[in-house]
């Protein structure tokens, strides 16, 4: 599997699509995390840091989750 | 105070529901709001751009105008079709309220708004079209 | 053929550069586009608005343009201002020419896009203005 995985990589092909569903992923695990330590509701700004990933491509991975057949495929289904 | 705005246009196309929302939030997001919040703003823009593209263009094509600004904490979305218009406006933001109930739309579209937004204002002229004015504050955390 | 297309105008303030990006990156994420793809494009656009801000309007306030279209698997990424525009714009496509080397740039603006993207061109008028249209096909895998 991760030969396969790795393959996949070094070839490019890997889609937004589905990268966009792990940062989604990974984004609510980490405001779960911070609303636990701070004991409050955090901000986009207070999660991109924690990721290091930028507040718009949170937006964007957010949307993968709610609408993927919308935002995705359009012109593949 | 800080100010930003931005205006988007793009044809009324069902699989442009979800870039509206994505836009709308990603321009949001310079408020810092939380991931709540920025949903809320989410589901507002959704119904508005549903309205515009079922109900004010029928499905037939027109170009849904919206436009975004921000002036300190406060965001203001307008959303505008230039399709059919809306004849009594207090009637149709009525909860449960809706003209085309074998659509099986839940008449619940202005409510929503009305919700998870602060304000909401709708203005609408028969053959002209209709523009949808919702503000938001966020607070910071 | 698949076709859809939308336009969108905000401030040159350079914090709306990464609101561009991403404003494009979901209009283009309908190509289902892989990461490559998207990144490519993303730095194509950061380029040209970054241009449109510090060279067209240099700094000053106007407003910029991008207009994308989707035509089967091609996407074309129109970015406009209507600011000093180009003298030569054979010269100002040069790798490593910068007409503002004191900022720091790296005079590699239109190299970059023209490796991330398939095609590009450029219009320019003095005074008028700068439309940089740019077009990349996706390949479905
Ligand atoms: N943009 C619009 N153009 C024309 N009519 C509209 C528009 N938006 C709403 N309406 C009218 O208002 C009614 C109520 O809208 P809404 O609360 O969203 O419920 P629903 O969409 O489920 O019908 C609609 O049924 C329609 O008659
Ligand atoms: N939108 C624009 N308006 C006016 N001049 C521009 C514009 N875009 C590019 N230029 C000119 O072309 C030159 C080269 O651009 P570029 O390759 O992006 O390099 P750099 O931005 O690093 O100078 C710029 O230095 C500038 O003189
Ligand atoms: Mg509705
Ligand atoms: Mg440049």
């Amino acid at each position: 599997m991760g030969e396969i995985k790795r393959f996949i990589r070094d070839d490019g092909i890997i889609k937004v699509s589905r990268n966009m569903k792990e940062t989604a992923k990974k984004v609510k695990i980490a405001k779960e995390k911070l609303v636990k330590e701070y004991g409050r509701e955090v901000t986009i700004e207070e999660i991109s840091k924690e990721l290091s990933i930028t507040s718009e491509d949170i937006v964007l991975s957010l949307e993968s989750l709610n609408a993927p057949e919308y935002l995705y495929d359009t012109i593949h289904q | 105070m800080y100010h930003n705005e931005m205006k988007i246009e793009f044809p009324s196309k069902s699989q442009n529901e979800a870039f509206a929302r994505v836009v709308v939030a990603a321009f949001a997001s310079q408020l810092d709001p939380t991931i709540e919040e920025l949903s809320d703003v989410k589901t507002a823009v959704s119904e508005a751009v549903t309205n515009a593209i079922i109900h004010g263009y029928e499905n037939s094509s027109g170009t849904v105008t919206i436009k975004c600004s921000i002036d300190g904490n406060k965001l203001t979305v307008e959303v505008i079709d230039f399709g059919k218009g809306i004849e009594d406006v207090e009637l149709a933001r009525q909860p449960l309220y809706t003209s085309r109930p074998e659509l099986e739309r839940s008449g619940m579209g202005f409510t929503v708004m009305e919700t998870f937004m602060d304000t909401l204002e709708v203005e609408s002229q028969i053959g002209k079209g209709t523009r949808v004015i919702m503000t938001k504050s966020f607070k910071s955390v």
